[in-house]
C-alpha cells in the first residue's frame, strides 16, 4: 500500500458540515469524539476549519430548502482527494424528517457519500467503527 | 478593517443549527439586539399532522437533541390529559427518573459550554467527561445515549429491571463528590464569578413582562416551576424542593442549574427507592374528539403542547412550544447595556439551543456594517477573564 | 558544495525539520495529557506533512496567483537559512559566522510573519484578510520590546554582533541570564517567542473558532504543507536562537526547558484579544524591555 | 385569588360576549369569548391576576381559523384558554403585543402559518419561513 493512502487513512483530518434541519444531536456525538473518552485525535484526525483543510466532510441533518446551493459550493471546495460520511439518520436517508416540506431532498442527491453511519444518534463507537470501514475502503481490503 | 463585508458563512466548525443575533452596538455597549430564528424550521407541526398518535412520540422526541425526552414527556401528558387517565403508578416513576436524569445531563452540557464561552477549556472537557456516566445508565436502561423512545401515550415502552438500580445508584452516587468540585469552581472562583455576576439581569417585573421560564426565571426569585405548580409523573410522591436564588445575573443562573443537579440526584435516588410494581402502560383504543394541554418542567423551562383531536387517527392540530421560545426572547432585556465582551455569555445563560450564541454578529451602530461575528464574541469574553485573571 | 550540504541536508533542513516534528509531537502530547486525552503517535505530524503533500491544491478564483504560491516558499527558506546559521554558530566554533549576523536571523525570523501576511492577503478571502491584519498588529507590537530585549546581549558583551563571540563571551565570563538584566530580558524575549510561534495566548491570527483557520483558510495540500513546516521550524530555531542570545549556547536541557515554557503558557490560559495584546507587548513589555537594557548599561 | 373567583370574574367581565365557559377539569377551563373582548380579558388575566402568557395556538377547522390564548396561574397550577374563532371571510384580530411584550413572536408565527392578521402589530415580518417564501401561501391551512 503505496505512502500516499498510509499518509491519507493515517491522518484523516475533518471537517463538521450541518446541512440545516437537524436536532443537533449527531452534532453533540461528533464533538463527543474529541472528548477524553473517545478521543480521536490517537488516530491522527482533528477537526479543521477550513473546509480547504479537509480530507472527510461529516454531514449531518436533513437538507433544508435553504441550503441547497450553498452545501454545493462548499463541496466543490474541498481539497480533492476529500471523503463524504453522512453521520445520523438525517443525513442517510432524511429520517424523521423525510416527507417535511422544508426538507424536500435528501443529502445524496446533492453530495456523493462514501460512507453511511447510519444511527439517530450514531453513537461514538459507531463513527469510529464506520471510519475504520472507510480506511479499510480506501486502502482495498475489506 | 478594511470595508470588507465579514460573510457569516453558515458552515462552521463548531455550529449546529443556526439562530440568528444582530448586536447593534454603539463602541463597546449593547444598543439593540435583532433575534432571527427559523433557519433550521422544519415544519414538525406539519409533519405530525400526517403521523399516527404513537408515531408523533418519535417525531416529537427528535425536536431537540439535548432534551429529547422533555417533549415526548409533555405530550404524553397533553394525551392522558384528553383522554382523562393517569398511567400507572411504575410508569409514573420511570417517567420521572428519565426526566430527571436528562436533566442532569443537560445541565452538565451546559456548564460544559459556558466554561468554553468564558475561555476555560478544560472545564469543557471536564463536564463533558463527567456527562458520560450520565449517558451510560441512559444507554443501560433505554438502550441509546440520547433519543431514548421510553415514552408512549398512557405509559412507557420499556420496564426497569432491579437488578440494574444498585448499579445506577453506585454511578449517581459518584457524581456527587464532582458536583461538588464544579460547585467548589464555579461559586468560589473569583474570576468566574467577577465575569457573571451582575450581568445580563433580569428583574422580577422581567419576568412577568417576558414570562420567561425554567432556571431563567427561578434565577430572578420567581419561584415556577411545572413539577410544583402541577404535579405530574411522580413528582409529588417524591420531596424534593424548586431551587431559586435572587440576583436574576449570568451568575444566580449558573448557580440555580448546578444546586439542580444535586435535587435531581435525590429525587431518582428516592424513585428508584420506592418503585412499586405492576404494569407499566395502559392500552389505548381510540381517540376521543376534544382537546389536551400537557406540561412538564425540561432543563431550559416549561415545553408546552397542545393537541387537538377529531377522533381520527391523527392529530388535528399539535401546537408545541419550547422554552427557549420565550427565553431567547428576553435576552432582547438581558443584552442591552452590556459590553460585547459580555454578550456571549448573557446569551449562553438562557441556555438556548447550543448553537444561538454561535451565530451572534456585531453591526456597527453607525455605519451598519458587520464588525465582528460571533467566534469574535466568543473569544473577547474569554479575554475578560484572561485581563480578570491577572 | 559544503555550504549547500549544510543548507539542505545537517544542520539546515532535513535535521531542523525532525527535530522540529518531535518538538511538535511532543507539543500536542503534552497538550491532549493535560485534557485526559491519549493525544496523536509520535508520528503524527510527519505523516500530516506527507498527507497534505498529497492534497490538491486549490487556488482561489480571485487570488494573485504569484504572491499566493511564492510567500510560503520564501517563508520557508528564510527559516532554513536562519536555522542553518543558528546551529553552524554553536557547532563549528571560529569558521562560519560574520560580524552583525545577530541582526541578519533577527531579520529573517520575521519573514515568514511578513509572508503569512503577504499569502493571506493575496488569498482574497475576507476571513484571511480579518487574519492577515491581526497578524499586523501582532508583528508590530512584539517587534519592539524583542529588539529591545536583544540589545542586552550587545550591551552586557559591550557591542560583540557576532553569534560565536557571543559564545565565547557567555562561556568565559558566564551566561547574560545570570544577572538581572539578562533574565528580564530573556522574559521579555519568550513572550516575544510565544507571539511570534502564534501559540495560544497569541494566536488570533489564525484562532479556529474565531475566523475559521484565519490566514491558512485558502491554503490547501502542498502550501499548507509548507507552511506548517514552516511553523515546526520556527519552534525549533527561536528556542534555539533565545538559548544562544542569552543562555550561552544550546543544549539540549536548555532547549526542552523552554519548549516546556511553551507548551505551559499554552495550556494555562485562554486566547487574548488583539487590541489586548498590542497593550500588554507594548506596554507592559516594553517597559520591562527598557528596565534591561537600563540595568545592562549600568552593567549590572 | 382562588380558581372559582377567577372563573366568576371571567363571567362578569365578559357579559354577554362569554359565548361558552367548559370547566373541564381542576386545572384546565376553555373560554369560548368574541374577538372584541379579547384584550379586555387578557388585560385582565395578565396585569391583575398576574397569570403568566404561555402561548397562542391557530387551528385551521375547515370554515373558520379558531386561535386559543393560553394563560398559566402557576401557584394554583390553573391553565385558562381563551378561546376566539375567526371566520375566513376577515381574518383580523387586535394584536395583544401591546398589553404583553412576549405575544410578539407567535402573532408573527400564526399570521405566517395561517394568514390572520393582526391589527395594530409593531413588524409583523416573517419569523420561521424563508423571506422569499411565496405570498398567500400558508402551510398550516387545510382549505388549500
Amino acid at each position: 500500500m503505496n505512502l500516499k493512502l498510509k499518509a491519507l487513512t493515517k491522518s484523516l483530518w475533518v471537517y463538521h458540515l450541518c446541512v440545516g434541519g437537524s436536532c443537533n444531536n449527531c452534532d453533540i456525538e461528533i464533538l463527543d469524539l474529541l472528548t477524553p473518552r473517545f478521543d480521536i485525535e490517537r488516530f491522527g484526525m482533528m477537526l479543521v476549519g477550513s473546509v480547504k483543510h479537509a480530507d472527510a466532510i461529516l454531514v449531518t441533518g436533513s437538507l433544508t430548502l435553504k441550503s441547497l446551493e450553498r452545501v454545493k459550493t462548499v463541496y466543490e471546495q474541498a481539497a480533492k482527494p476529500c471523503v463524504v460520511i453522512a453521520i445520523g439518520a438525517c443525513a442517510c436517508g432524511q429520517g424523521i424528517f423525510a416527507n417535511g416540506p422544508n426538507t424536500p431532498n435528501p443529502v445524496d442527491s446533492v453530495l456523493p457519500i462514501d460512507i453511511y453511519i447510519p444511527g439517530c444518534p450514531p453513537k461514538p463507537e459507531a463513527m469510529i467503527l464506520g471510519i475504520v470501514k472507510l480506511i479499510g475502503k480506501l486502502t482495498g481490503k475489506k | 478593517m478594511a470595508n470588507k463585508i465579514i460573510p457569516i458563512g453558515p458552515y462552521h466548525p463548531l455550529q449546529e443549527e443556526p439562530e440568528f443575533f444582530r448586536l447593534h452596538v454603539d463602541g463597546e455597549t449593547v444598543v439593540d439586539i435583532d433575534i432571527e430564528i427559523g433557519y433550521n424550521h422544519r415544519m414538525i407541526e406539519k409533519i405530525a399532522e400526517s403521523k399516527s398518535y404513537d408515531q408523533v412520540t418519535f417525531l416529537v422526541e427528535r425536536i431537540c437533541g439535548i432534551c429529547s425526552t422533555s417533549h415526548p414527556f409533555a405530550y404524553t401528558n397533553a394525551i392522558d390529559d384528553l383522554l382523562g387517565v393517569t398511567p400507572p403508578e411504575r410508569a409514573l416513576y420511570i417517567r420521572t427518573i428519565v426526566g430527571e436524569l436528562e436533566r442532569i445531563h443537560s445541565h452538565l452540557l451546559w456548564l460544559g459550554l459556558a466554561g468554553h464561552f468564558l475561555g476555560y477549556n478544560t472545564v469543557w472537557m471536564w463536564a463533558w467527561r463527567y456527562r458520560e456516566p450520565v449517558l451510560d445508565i441512559f444507554e443501560r436502561i433505554t438502550g441509546n445515549r440520547n433519543h431514548y423512545a421510553m415514552f408512549k401515550p398512557g405509559g412507557v415502552r420499556r420496564d426497569f429491571y432491579e437488578e440494574d438500580f444498585p448499579w445506577i445508584k453506585k454511578t449517581l452516587k459518584s457524581l456527587i463528590p464532582k458536583f461538588d468540585m464544579f460547585k467548589g469552581a464555579v461559586m468560589d472562583d473569583p474570576i468566574i464569578r467577577a465575569r457573571t455576576e451582575g450581568i445580563g439581569v433580569l428583574t422580577r417585573q422581567d419576568v412577568y413582562d417576558y414570562s420567561v421560564v425554567g432556571p431563567t426565571a427561578r434565577a430572578s426569585g420567581v419561584g415556577i416551576d411545572v413539577r410544583k405548580d402541577e404535579p405530574y409523573a411522580a413528582y409529588d410522591k417524591v420531596e424534593w424542593k424548586v431551587i431559586t436564588a435572587d440576583g436574576g445575573g449570568v451568575f444566580a443562573k449558573a448557580v440555580v442549574r448546578i444546586l439542580e443537579l444535586y435535587e435531581s440526584t435525590n429525587i431518582i435516588l428516592q424513585c428508584l427507592d420506592n418503585m412499586p410494581k405492576g404494569d407499566i402502560e395502559l392500552n389505548i383504543k381510540d381517540m376521543p374528539v376534544g382537546e389536551g394541554i400537557g406540561r412538564h418542567e425540561a432543563p431550559r423551562g416549561e415545553v408546552f403542547h397542545y393537541i387537538m383531536s377529531d377522533g381520527g387517527n391523527s392529530p388535528v392540530r399539535h401546537k408545541i412550544r419550547a422554552p427557549s421560545f420565550m427565553n431567547i426572547a428576553s435576552n432582547k432585556k438581558a443584552v442591552i447595556g452590556h459590553t460585547i465582551s459580555d454578550a456571549t455569555i448573557i446569551l449562553a445563560a438562557v441556555d438556548p439551543c447550543y448553537c444561538c450564541t454561535e451565530r451572534t454578529a456585531v453591526v456597527d451602530y453607525k455605519t451598519g456594517k458587520k464588525v465582528m461575528d460571533g467566534q469574535d464574541l466568543v473569544r473577547l469574553s474569554q479575554e475578560k477573564t484572561e485581563r480578570m485573571r491577572r | 558544495m559544503k555550504h549547500l550540504f549544510n543548507f539542505l541536508i545537517f544542520p539546515g533542513f532535513l535535521f531542523t525539520a525532525t527535530v522540529g516534528l518531535v518538538a511538535s509531537w511532543i507539543d500536542r502530547k503534552v497538550t491532549a495529557r493535560v485534557q485526559w486525552r491519549v493525544g496523536p503517535p509520535w508520528y503524527q505530524p510527519f505523516i500530516d506533512l506527507v498527507k497534505l503533500s498529497i492534497k490538491e491544491i486549490t487556488v482561489p478564483k480571485d487570488a494573485s496567483k504569484p504572491v499566493f504560491f511564492m510567500a510560503p516558499l520564501i517563508g520557508l527558506s528564510a527559516v532554513i537559512l536562519s536555522s542553518t546559521f543558528l546551529w553552524l554558530a554553536n557547532i563549528e566554533l571560529g569558521v562560519s559566522g560574520f560580524t552583525g549576523d545577530l541582526i541578519v536571523i533577527l531579520y529573517l525570523l520575521t519573514i515568514p510573519s511578513i509572508m503569512l501576511i503577504l499569502g493571506a492577503s493575496a488569498s482574497g478571502n475576507p476571513l484571511a484578510a480579518v487574519g492577515a491584519s491581526r497578524e499586523i498588529k501582532l508583528l508590530l507590537a512584539y517587534e519592539l520590546p524583542f529588539v529591545f530585549a536583544l540589545m542586552v546581549p550587545i550591551i552586557k558583551s559591550n557591542g560583540l554582533l557576532k553569534l560565536q563571540d557571543l559564545i565565547i563571551f557567555q562561556a568565559a565570563n558566564g551566561a547574560f541570564v545570570s544577572n538581572i538584566s539578562g533574565f528580564l530580558a530573556m522574559i521579555v524575549a519568550i513572550f516575544c517567542m510565544q507571539a511570534k510561534l502564534g501559540l495560544v495566548p497569541f494566536d488570533m491570527a489564525e484562532a479556529e473558532t474565531e475566523i475559521m483557520a484565519g490566514v491558512y483558510i485558502e491554503y490547501s495540500g502542498m502550501l499548507l504543507a509548507i507552511l506548517k513546516l514552516t511553523k515546526i521550524m520556527a519552534m525549533v530555531a527561536l528556542p534555539l536562537f533565545l538559548s544562544t542570545a542569552f543562555w550561552g549556547g544550546f543544549s539540549i536541557l536548555k532547549y526542552v526547558a523552554l519548549l516546556v515554557i511553551i507548551i505551559l503558557m499554552r495550556n494555562t490560559n485562554p486566547r487574548v484579544r488583539i487590541d489586548q495584546a498590542l497593550r500588554f507587548f507594548w506596554k507592559k513589555m516594553t517597559f520591562v524591555a527598557v528596565i534591561a537594557v537600563l540595568l545592562a548599561i549600568l552593567g549590572m | 385569588m382562588r380558581r372559582t373567583e377567577i372563573i366568576e370574574n371571567i363571567k362578569v367581565r365578559c357579559g354577554k360576549d362569554l359565548l361558552e365557559l367548559n370547566d373541564r377539569s381542576e386545572k384546565r377551563v376553555y373560554v369560548t369569548i368574541k374577538k372584541e373582548i379579547l384584550p379586555k380579558i387578557a388585560r385582565y388575566l395578565f396585569n391583575d391576576v398576574r397569570a403568566r402568557f404561555v402561548i397562542a395556538s391557530g387551528v385551521d377547522i375547515r370554515k373558520a381559523i379558531e386561535i386559543l390564548y393560553h394563560f398559566s396561574m402557576d401557584e394554583i397550577g390553573l391553565i385558562v384558554s381563551l378561546r376566539v374563532i375567526l371566520d375566513k371571510s376577515n381574518l383580523e384580530i387586535e394584536s395583544l403585543t401591546s398589553i404583553m411584550k412576549c405575544a410578539s413572536w407567535i402573532e408573527r408565527e400564526i399570521h405566517e402559518l395561517l394568514g390572520v392578521n393582526f391589527k395594530g402589530h409593531p413588524d409583523l415580518k416573517h419569523l420561521l419561513l424563508k423571506d422569499d417564501w411565496p405570498e398567500g401561501n400558508y402551510p398550516l391551512r387545510r382549505d388549500s
